[in-house]
C-alpha cells in the first residue's frame, strides 16, 4: 500500500513539475501574449493541482489534505479569473476595443 | 521520498526564476502581469513542498494565505499595471 | 553548513546590498524599496539567531521571532507613510525626484532629501 | 553536502539573486516587482528556519500588501519617472565599499554566534502554562513582551493619521482613495463576491489557531485587509469618510481595548499588562479579536491612501 502511494506521489509530483516547466518555457518562448497566457493557464491549474494530488498521501491528516486541496481549489478560481482579466486587458491593449478590463461592451 | 520532493522543489524555484526573466522582458504589461501570476503558483507549489519536506504542517497555511493574497496582488497589478488598458471605466 | 549559517551569510550580502542600493538609487520609490531590502535582511539575522537559540522543544528562539513580526508591522507602517509622501510629493510637483532645484510641474513645494 | 544543504543553498542563491535585481534593475516597476517574487521566497527561507510565524507575516505583507503598496506607487510614478543622472563614480565605489565593509561584519558575527546561541525558548517554555496559549510566539507578543505589541499598533494609526495628514485641505475629513467603478455583472464583481467570504472564513481561522498554532491577530487582518480592499477594486464599496464615527471607533477598538486590559492589571493585578492567571486566555484572545478588526481597518486605509474626494 505504501509503495502505491510512493508510486502515485512520484508520479503527481513529476508530472506536476513537467507542467511548471511547459508553463515556463510557453511563458518564455511562445510568440504572442494569448498564447504565453494559454501556457501559463496550464502551469496554473495543473502543475499546483498534480503537486497537490502527489502530496494528498503525505498531509498526514483529513484536515491537512482538506486544507491542501483548499489551496488548490483557491489557486483555480483565482487563476481562471486572473487570466480571464488578463486576457481582456491584452486585447484591450493591442487595440482592438472592444473589451476593458471589467468585462464586454453592451 | 524526501529527496524526491527536494528535488522537485529546487526544480520549481529554479521555473520560478525563469519565469521572472517574462517581468524584465515584457513587452507589454499581461505579459509582466502572466509572469507575476506563475511566480505566485510556483511559490504555493514550493511552499507546499516544502511543509511536507521540513515536516511543518503549519505551512500549508502559510500557502492558503499566499493563495489568497496573490489573487488580490494580481487583481490591483492588473487594475494598476495595465494602466495602458481602459481601467475602471464603466461597462455593461 | 547549517541552513542558518547560509541563510546568515546570505542575510548579510542582503543587508550590504539593500545599504548599496539606498545610497546609490537616485529615484525615491528605489530608495524606499532598497530600505525594506536592508530592513528583511536585518529581519533574517534575527531569524538566524532565533534559529540557532533553538531550545526547550521549539524550532528556534520564540523572542526574537516575535520581535520580527513586530518588526515587518513597523516597517510596513514607514513604507505606507513614505510611499504616502512619494506619491504627495509627485503631485504637488509632477516629478518623483529628490533633486532640490529640479523644475516642477505645477506646485511650488519641495520636499528635501 | 546533503540534499537539504543543496536546497538551501539554491534557495538562498535565487534569494540573493531576487535582491541584486532589485537593486540594479533600470526600471522601478520591475525592481519592485523582482522585491514581491524577493518577499514570496524569503517565506520560504523563514519556513526553512522554522519560524512559520514569520513566514506568515512575510507571505501577507511582502507577498501581498506590501507589494501592492510599492506596485502601485510604482505606477503611478512611473509615467513622469525622471531618470536623475546616477552618482558619481567615487560615490558608488564608496557606497560599494562601505555596503561590503558592513556585509562582512554581519557574515563575520554569524560565524561568531556561540553555539548554541543565548535563548530564551526554555524561559518561554516555562512560562506558557500561565497563559494557556500553545503557540510560544503568540505568547511573547501577547503576554511576555506585550507592551511591544501594544505600541507596535500605535505606530501603524500612526502611520494613518501621517498618511492622512498628507491630504489637501479641501478634502480633509473626505473619503480616501479613487472610487473604483466596475461592470457589475463582470468578472472582477464576481471574484470580488466569492472570494471575500472564504478570505474572511480562513482571516478568522488564522487568527483563532494563533493560540495553539502559527498564526494570529496580524497575520489574520491582513488577510481581511486584503478582502476588503478586493471588494473596492471592483467597486462593490466605497471606503468610508475618515471623518467617519464608526470608523474611527474601528480604528481605535483595538490599542483601546489592549490599554484597557493593561490598566486593568494595573488596578487588580500585579502590573500594568499583567494578565489575572485564570482569566489569562480569555482575555487574550479578546484583546486579539478587537485587534484584528483595527489591523485590517489600519492597513487597509494605508493601502488605500490619503482622502482624496470629498465627503459628499
Amino acid at each position: 500500500m505504501k509503495f502505491m502511494l510512493d508510486i502515485v506521489t512520484v508520479t503527481a509530483i513529476s508530472a506536476g513539475a513537467f507542467f511548471f516547466l511547459a508553463g515556463t518555457v510557453g511563458l518564455l518562448r511562445f510568440p504572442d501574449t494569448l498564447t504565453r497566457l494559454h501556457a501559463l493557464t496550464k502551469a496554473d491549474n495543473l502543475g499546483l493541482g498534480l503537486v497537490v494530488l502527489g502530496l494528498l498521501p503525505h498531509a498526514g491528516s483529513l484536515r491537512g489534505g482538506f486544507k491542501l486541496v483548499c489551496v488548490w481549489l483557491l489557486a483555480l478560481l483565482a487563476g481562471a479569473t486572473v487570466s480571464q482579466l488578463i486576457a481582456r486587458a491584452a486585447l484591450a491593449s493591442e487595440g482592438s476595443g472592444s473589451f476593458t478590463v471589467d468585462g464586454p461592451q453592451p | 521520498m524526501p529527496e524526491f520532493m527536494t528535488a522537485t522543489l529546487g526544480f520549481i524555484l529554479a521555473m520560478l526564476a525563469l519565469g521572472l526573466m517574462r517581468v524584465l522582458r515584457g513587452p507589454a504589461d499581461a505579459d509582466r502581469m502572466m509572469a507575476a501570476q506563475l511566480i505566485g503558483t510556483a511559490g504555493i507549489a514550493s511552499l507546499l513542498l516544502l511543509g511536507t519536506v521540513t515536516g511543518v504542517p503549519a505551512t500549508t497555511d502559510v500557502a492558503l494565505t499566499l493563495a489568497l493574497l496573490a489573487t488580490f496582488a494580481s487583481i490591483a497589478f492588473i487594475k494598476k499595471g495595465g494602466a495602458s488598458a481602459p481601467e475602471s471605466t464603466e461597462g455593461g | 553548513m547549517s541552513a542558518a549559517t547560509i541563510f546568515g551569510l546570505c542575510a548579510a550580502v542582503i543587508v550590504g546590498l539593500g545599504l548599496y542600493g539606498l545610497i546609490v538609487n537616485p529615484q525615491p520609490l528605489r530608495k524606499i524599496v532598497a530600505f525594506n531590502l536592508l530592513g528583511s535582511g536585518v529581519f533574517l539575522l534575527f531569524g538566524v539567531v532565533a534559529r540557532k537559540g533553538a531550545a526547550a522543544g521549539f524550532g528556534g528562539d520564540p523572542v526574537p521571532q516575535a520581535m520580527v513580526i513586530t518588526g515587518v508591522v513597523v516597517a510596513f507602517s514607514a513604507t505606507a507613510l513614505a510611499v504616502g509622501l512619494l506619491l504627495r510629493l509627485f503631485a504637488a510637483g509632477g516629478l518623483a525626484t529628490l533633486e532640490p532645484d529640479a523644475p516642477t510641474r505645477a506646485g511650488t513645494e519641495h520636499a528635501d532629501s | 553536502m546533503t540534499i537539504a544543504s543543496a536546497l538551501e543553498m539554491a534557495l538562498a542563491a535565487v534569494v540573493l539573486g531576487m535582491a541584486i535585481w532589485t537593486v540594479v534593475a533600470r526600471d522601478s516597476f520591475a525592481a519592485v516587482v523582482g522585491f514581491v517574487a524577493y518577499g514570496l521566497l524569503l517565506a520560504l527561507v523563514w519556513v526553512r528556519l522554522d519560524a512559520v510565524d514569520v513566514a506568515l507575516v512575510e507571505a501577507a505583507i511582502s507577498g501581498g500588501l506590501g507589494g501592492v503598496l510599492l506596485l502601485g506607487a510604482a505606477a503611478r510614478t512611473a509615467a513622469a519617472e525622471s531618470r536623475p543622472p546616477a552618482e558619481h563614480p567615487a560615490v558608488r565605489a564608496a557606497a560599494a565599499l562601505l555596503a561590503a565593509a558592513v556585509a562582512a561584519a554581519l557574515a563575520a558575527t554569524v560565524f561568531l554566534l556561540p553555539d548554541p546561541a543565548p535563548t530564551l525558548a526554555p524561559a518561554a517554555a516555562a512560562n506558557a502554562a500561565s497563559t494557556g496559549l500553545g503557540n510560544p510566539v503568540t505568547n511573547v507578543l501577547m503576554a511576555f513582551r506585550a507592551m511591544d505589541t501594544l505600541l507596535e499598533k500605535v505606530v501603524l494609526l500612526l502611520a494613518l493619521v501621517g498618511l492622512w495628514s498628507l491630504a489637501r485641505d479641501r478634502f480633509w475629513g473626505g473619503h480616501p482613495g479613487p472610487r473604483h467603478r466596475a461592470d457589475p455583472h463582470g468578472t472582477l464583481a464576481f471574484l470580488a463576491r466569492l472570494l471575500p467570504p472564504i478570505g474572511v472564513v480562513v482571516g478568522v481561522y488564522v487568527l483563532w489557531a494563533g493560540a495553539n498554532h502559527p498564526g494570529g491577530a496580524f497575520q489574520g487582518g491582513t488577510i481581511l485587509a486584503a478582502m476588503w480592499l478586493l471588494a473596492l477594486m471592483a467597486g462593490l464599496t466605497d471606503t468610508p469618510a475618515i471623518s467617519s464615527r464608526r470608523l474611527r471607533l474601528v480604528l481605535v477598538a483595538g490599542p483601546s481595548v489592549f490599554l484597557a486590559v493593561g490598566l486593568g492589571g494595573l488596578c487588580f493585578g500585579a502590573a500594568f499588562l499583567a494578565y489575572p492567571a485564570a482569566y489569562a486566555k480569555p482575555l487574550i484572545v479578546g484583546i486579539e479579536i478587537a485587534m484584528t478588526l483595527t489591523i485590517a481597518a489600519t492597513l487597509g486605509l494605508l493601502l488605500v491612501g490619503a482622502p482624496e474626494r470629498s465627503a459628499e
